[in-house]
């Protein structure tokens, strides 16, 4: 097992990383001001992972840890992902008759 | 067997393994924790799109330099990351006095994101948008708009109005569940503080600063991802 | 052998019904097969590896893998047989044919309000044709209700705000049970009723039933088995003959027990907001028919109700108001007869 | 090595028992041995809530009307059955305390990882149950166990809000347990205890711990949302004020279907060392069985909306989960298959312990081979929502997990007491329960098919009479249940000293004293092989 000690990162490696997480930021903002329709949603998300990821492996040490530690880390995710995911393939398929038949509206007229 | 370790661990490697496996793992609990939310986000996100649309239309409101609240406080919870890992380096090298400043630094940014945050929700209550009973009174622009959005749409004016206090319920619990980590986050960094100054951290044993310094970036992960789903996302 | 069958199973009464009976006898089949097994081979094992000695020390046996694969493998592909056995059910089930009839249901706490298509209604009970492809649309006024009608193999969930559909043959003569049955509330056991399905030409003469150009008492006649008034009045619900101009003892939404005089005004109100006054010794079960009933059909109501008196289409004044210890029967009765005593269908 | 029985010094050991014996050494101890004795005293009186609560029940469905209580009542009683088995005695039975007590010892290990936050997930189980039980009892809460919406966010005026706070709290308590074990069984094994030779047991457990970790935080997210619903007068779940009732299904299941195997995977760990146990053998397919603990583990996460078959999902989603579920079931089978094989050749003697483990793989399997029903689109369709469903999991939960914690109870009660219990008693009690359990939920299958929905508080008089069987089954199960109570808190007493290893089983928990001392270990063991039965010599010294 590495013993976290003999692994310091030096100043300069924080700082850079501080940089980049500071120039992510502003490019986000600054992508959010364009209408690329859904692409927004991607580019807000896409540089969203970046962050993560930077945070991750370099204030969060992940880089430096065992591979158990790897895998704890990424299960989360992966367990996140399963719970959207999953809940979607429903949502996404659905078909659910749509209330616009005349009948249904007067069904609907005599619930309210 | 010195004092450090715990009687039921055999040396202080393994207690140090131990607990920054046990943090780990309390993160990955966290993670589904907001996941939760996160899912719920989703699904409305997904089911009613207007309306959603609508409210993040204006959920960036309030800004300082034309720079919505949000963002700031990103830069904020940014920053005290790198006051806390550069805080975890400095307990590496038995640098004391400079971990006490980065803590104390890591404090008051973190504070700084709290004050911001209440000033943004005091600015949502007056907005009226605030999805409680009896204070949610959305003012005449917003309203105007989602008129406008409910002609737009096919969807009724009432049924888009309660879509659009949807979006403000997660809105508030996101950010309250992340602020009350913050909170949570503040009370452990004062205690770390505290400590450090009467000299309890010394190179061998710095798992605790390391510990807590897990904990406080994986709060400002979350941020990092709250402040798209809910300030960018259109 | 039928007999037997006939204990376990439901009586069959829709095109689906045997098709899912089919799949369960499959399932059967082979857990019936696997549990015979675990338990032959524990059995055995028992009886015929018992401890002969106190210090005897069986051989050293591992694993094997042909053995492993064989188990892994085998319910694999029974699996794969029900999985696609079962989601053909499932999708014939949620696929109603473009002709069919459709009946719309909503649910509220607690009960079934049926609208027929050509606008006839009921409570509580369905009337449907032999043989003909019927389509529920269903909705919920208020929590999560299920519809489900055990002898067509069938239910869905009827959700508040969403419309879910069901669909079946109906192609058995009778009456058969319908229940709720997902859990909303107190009564959520009495949301109950009757599915009653009937040659075509008797729905018909069913569905015509409802025509209006007669008097209003006439046609409030009708609309009292429109609006499924009977399935409670005349059994379980306080009988309307002779109640106009009488005083009837209620309790009103204040809690107070007191007597008032059965005027129009108060057949009004009762109907469109039943738990105004409480009829002492009922349940509070009548549904409000606020939001069903327009005024001109309340009209009519009042003055069939007014009918039932004797009275003429203008009320004459009967007496003054007796005191209200004339008049316990009724809770008595009340007391005798549980609202459950009336499953309304043994078929 | 295993074969050589421990034998201890003269004079009077000192145990966790009796190293010390005031009351705030057991409240505030942090030895994990004493906080398994607090746990499986806690239980025992949430088993008997939950149990009375069913009691009841059972004698208001005798006959078809409303005879015993009235239908609010009713509601209210299933929903406390229902909370109290699962939340605060089901889940953590197995974990808390034979887990508790066995992980560390299995493993040699003095203690778990974090003593502290062990007794501090005690403390959280006892206020979030008080808290919960409080509210079940006093006004009562009518929801149901599944709390589904909008019934319990908006319609129900019953005390839901206190009742979800108390399981919040328990879940913290689940959440901190499984952390405590994923960190003991990484970090904390003894020498030589590499993955596969852990006990099954072990295995099982830390199987479990995954789920607790990552499923129950969304419980616990899933229901504030609705107790901010209630609170606060918005829409979240219910549809008139804009929110969708079934997301709250979708969430709520996403941790009740993984909790299930919660429930059982414990058990399954209990049998995996008992049938060796007591054929002497070696547990057959030991990497298969591991390894289907961990696949039980993980697909269990991913077949969450097969109870949603009818609930308004897509038709696609409801084949997608059908599908998965059916996945499941393999590795179970798995289980089941090696189990019985590990008997075939050995040397079998039918103790206590040995009757609830064979019991177990018989209605495990048949509570699981009904799941495959359940599972199956075209009958769920027929059978969702019915007693065939109760039948189903009361198979599993008081058949399987029970009857394992039953078991399990009885082959470590001299470890952890130091006392035998008595042997006679113990079989006709098993038997017992065997007989009263299947007559009372055997009928309940027929019921189910027949129609008879479940949350009935009166029924169609053509379903009486398997009801009248189910109510007389209940009875023997009561039977059942008080009899190794009586002679389990009787043995404590009268029964005799049990030896370090009275069963001559293998594993490091019989390598110590019974019961073993405040350290578990005087000097820390080694492991060899799990379960080296073939090695070991059964003759007396
Ligand atoms: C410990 C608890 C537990 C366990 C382990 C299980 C295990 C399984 N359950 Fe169960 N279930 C519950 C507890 C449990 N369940 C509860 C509490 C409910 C109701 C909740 C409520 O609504 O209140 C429920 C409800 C429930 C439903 C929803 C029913 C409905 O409401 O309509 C379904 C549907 O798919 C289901 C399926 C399964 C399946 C496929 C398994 C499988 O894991 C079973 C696998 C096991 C085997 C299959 C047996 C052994 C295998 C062999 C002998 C091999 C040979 C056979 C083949 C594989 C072909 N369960
Ligand atoms: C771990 C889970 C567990 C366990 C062990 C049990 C045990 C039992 N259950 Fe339960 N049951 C559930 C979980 C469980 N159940 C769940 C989740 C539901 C669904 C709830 C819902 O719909 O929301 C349910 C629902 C349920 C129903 C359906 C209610 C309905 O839908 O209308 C029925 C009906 O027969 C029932 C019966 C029983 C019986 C007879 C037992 C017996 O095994 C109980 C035997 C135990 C005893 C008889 C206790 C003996 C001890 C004493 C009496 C103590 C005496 C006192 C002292 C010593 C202080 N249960
Ligand atoms: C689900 C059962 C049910 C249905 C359907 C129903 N009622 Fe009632 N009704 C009751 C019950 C129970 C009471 C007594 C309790 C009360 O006053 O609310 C009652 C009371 C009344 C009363 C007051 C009777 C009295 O003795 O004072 C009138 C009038 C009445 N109903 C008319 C109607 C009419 C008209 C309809 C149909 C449009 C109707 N009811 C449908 C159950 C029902
Ligand atoms: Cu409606 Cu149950
Ligand atoms: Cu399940």
């Amino acid at each position: 097992m590495p013993q976290t000690q003999h692994k310091i990162d030096g100043i300069p490696l924080y700082l850079l990383i501080y940089c980049l997480l500071m120039a992510l930021l502003v490019s986000t903002v600054i992508a959010a001001t364009f209408d690329m329709g859904r692409w927004n949603v991607v580019a807000a998300l896409t540089i969203a992972v970046l962050k993560a990821l930077l945070v991750i492996l370099f204030f969060m040490h992940i880089r430096h840890s065992s591979r158990l530690t790897w895998i704890f880390a990424a299960a989360a995710f992966l367990w996140l992902g399963l719970l959207l995911g999953l809940t979607m393939t429903d949502y996404t398929s659905r078909t659910s008759p749509a209330p616009n038949s005349n009948a249904q509206i007067s069904l609907t007229a005599a619930i309210r | 067997m010195s004092e450090l370790v715990a009687e039921q661990f055999d040396d202080l490697e393994q207690q140090t393994e131990a607990g920054t496996l046990g943090m780990w793992t309390f993160l990955a609990t966290e993670v589904l924790f907001f996941g939760g939310m996160i899912c719920g986000y989703t699904v409305y996100r997904h089911l009613y799109f207007p309306a959603w649309h609508n409210a993040s239309l204006i959920v960036d409101n309030f800004r300082f330099l034309g720079v919505s609240s949000g963002a700031w406080n990103t830069a904020v919870l940014l920053t005290s990351s790198l006051t806390v890992a550069l805080g975890v380096r400095a307990v590496k090298l038995g640098q004391n006095r400079l971990l006490g400043r980065l803590l104390a630094a890591t404090l008051i940014l973190g504070i700084a994101f709290l004050l911001i945050k209440a000033a943004e929700y005091t600015h949502e209550y007056h907005e009226g948008v605030m999805p409680c009973y009896g204070v949610f009174h959305p003012d005449a622009e917003i309203s105007a708009n989602l008129h406008r959005a409910a002609i737009g749409s096919q969807i009724s004016e009432t049924k888009l109005l309660r879509q659009f206090q949807l979006f403000w319920v997660f809105y508030f619990f996101m950010t309250g569940v992340h602020a009350v980590h913050m909170l949570v986050g503040v009370g452990l960094f004062t205690f770390l503080l505290i400590e450090t100054r009467r000299g309890r951290y010394t190179p061998q044993k710095h798992a605790p600063v390391e510990i807590m310094g897990l904990y406080w970036h994986f709060v400002d992960l979350v941020w990092i991802f709250l402040f798209p789903l809910l300030y960018l996302v259109r | 052998m039928r007999t037997l069958f006939h204990r376990l199973f439901p009586p069959q009464a829709s095109q689906g019904a045997a098709q899912v009976d089919h799949l369960t006898l499959y399932l059967l089949a082979f857990s019936t097969f696997f549990t015979v097994l675990i338990f032959a081979l524990i059995l055995y094992f028992v009886v015929r590896y018992r401890r002969q000695t106190p210090d005897e020390r069986p051989p050293k046996i591992s694993s094997n893998l042909p053995l492993e694969i064989t188990w892994i493998g085998i319910p694999f592909l029974l699996m794969v047989v029900m999985f696609v056995w079962g989601s053909k059910v499932y999708v014939a089930a949620h696929r109603p044919p473009d002709d069919a009839m459709e009946v719309f249901v909503i649910g509220k706490q607690w009960m079934w309000k049926v609208q027929h298509p050509e606008g006839r209604r009921e409570i509580d009970y369905l009337h449907l044709p032999l043989g003909r492809p019927v389509k529920l649309t269903l909705t919920s006024q208020d929590v999560i209700h299920d519809f489900s009608i055990p002898a067509f193999r069938i239910k869905q969930d009827v959700l508040p705000g969403i419309y879910t559909t069901e669909w079946f043959v109906p192609d058995r003569l009778g009456k058969y049970h319908l229940f709720c049955d997902q859990y909303c509330g107190a009564k959520h056991a009495e949301m109950i009723g009757t599915v009653e399905v009937v040659e075509p030409a008797d729905y018909q003469r069913w569905l015509a039933g409802d025509v209006s150009a007669e008097s209003p008492a006439v046609a409030g006649e009708k609309l009292f088995v429109v609006y499924g008034c009977n399935t409670c009045h005349g059994q379980y619900g306080p009988t309307l003959a002779g109640l106009y101009g009488r005083p009837v003892d209620v309790i009103d939404d204040q809690g107070v027990r007191r007597s008032v005089v059965a005027d129009e005004a108060y057949i009004r109100e009762s109907i469109l907001y039943p738990n105004a006054k409480l009829v002492v010794g009922y349940p509070n079960r009548m549904p409000s028919f606020k939001s069903t009933l327009s005024e001109e059909q309340l009209l009519d109501l009042v003055q069939y109700i007014k009918s039932l008196s004797g009275a003429a289409q203008t009320a004459p004044y009967v007496g003054p108001p007796l005191g209200p210890a004339t008049q316990p029967t009724r809770a008595e009765q009340k007391i005798a007869n549980p609202p459950f005593a009336s499953y309304r269908t043994n078929q | 090595m295993a074969s050589i029985p421990y034998i201890p010094e003269y004079g009077v050991r000192e145990t966790y028992l009796n190293a010390k014996h005031s009351i705030a050494s057991w409240l505030l101890t942090r030895d994990h041995k004493r906080i398994a004795v607090l746990y499986m005293i806690s239980i025992t009186l949430f088993f008997a809530v939950g149990g009375s609560a069913a009691v009841i029940m059972r004698l208001q469905l005798l006959t078809p009307h409303s005879t015993l209580v009235e239908a609010e009542t009713y509601n209210k009683l299933f929903t406390l059955h229902g909370i109290v088995m699962v939340f605060f005695f089901l889940v953590p039975s197995i974990p808390t305390t034979l887990g508790n007590f066995l992980l560390p010892l299995m493993i040699g290990a003095r203690d778990l990882a974090f003593p502290r936050l062990n007794l501090a997930s005690w403390y959280l189980f006892i206020f979030g149950g008080s808290l919960t039980l409080t509210a079940l009892i006093l006004g009562g809460v009518d929801t149901g166990w599944t709390f589904y919406t909008p019934y319990s966010s908006t319609f129900s005026n019953t005390n839901v809000v206190v009742a979800i706070c108390g399981i919040f709290i328990a879940g913290f308590s689940s959440i901190f347990t499984g952390l405590n074990f994923i960190v003991t069984v990484h970090k904390m094994r003894c020498p030589g205890m590499t993955w596969f030779r852990l006990p099954m047991f072990i295995w099982t457990i830390y199987a479990t711990s995954i789920i607790f970790v990552l499923a129950t935080p969304v419980l616990a997210i899933t229901l504030t949302l609705v107790a901010l619903e209630r609170i606060l007068g918005v829409g979240i779940f219910d549809p008139a004020l804009g929110g969708d009732p079934i997301l709250f299904q979708h969430l709520f299941w996403f941790y009740s279907h993984p909790a299930v195997y919660i429930m059982i995977l414990p058990g399954m760990g209990v049998v995996s060392e008992l049938v060796p146990a007591f054929s002497r053998k070696q547990l057959f397919g030991y990497s298969f069985v591991a390894m289907a603990t961990l696949a039980i583990a993980i697909l269990g996460f991913l077949v969450w909306a097969h109870h949603m078959f009818v609930a308004g999902i897509s038709i696609y989603g409801g084949m997608v989960f059908s599908a998965l579920s059916f996945l499941v079931a393999i590795p179970s089978g798995v289980k089941v298959f090696n189990w019985t094989a590990t008997l075939y050749k050995g040397s079998i003697s039918l103790e206590t312990p040995m009757l609830y483990a064979l019991g177990f793989i018989g209605l495990f399997t048949i509570g699981g081979l009904t799941g495959l029903f359940l599972a199956t689109l075209g009958i769920d369709m027929h059978v969702h929502d019915t007693y065939f469903v109760i039948a189903h999991f009361h198979y599993i939960m008081v058949g399987g997990a029970v009857m394992a914690y039953m078991g399990g109870l009885h082959f470590w009660w001299p470890k952890i007491t130091g006392k035998l219990y008595p042997e006679g008693w113990g079989r006709i009690a098993a038997v017992i329960l065997f007989v009263g359990f299947n007559l009372t939920f055997f009928p309940q299958f027929i019921l189910g098919y027949l129609g008879m929905p479940r949350r009935y508080y009166a029924y169609a008089p053509e379903f009486q009479v398997y009801n009248v069987m189910s109510t007389a089954g209940a009875t023997i199960l009561a039977v059942g249940y008080l009899l190794p109570m009586c002679y389990l808190i009787w043995s404590l007493f009268r029964g005799k000293d049990a030896g370090p290893n009275p069963f001559k089983a293998a594993g490091l928990e019989w390598q110590t004293t019974s019961p073993p001392p405040p350290h578990n270990f005087d000097k820390t063991p080694t492991a060899g092989e799990p379960y080296n039965y073939h090695e070991m010599d059964f003759s007396d010294v």
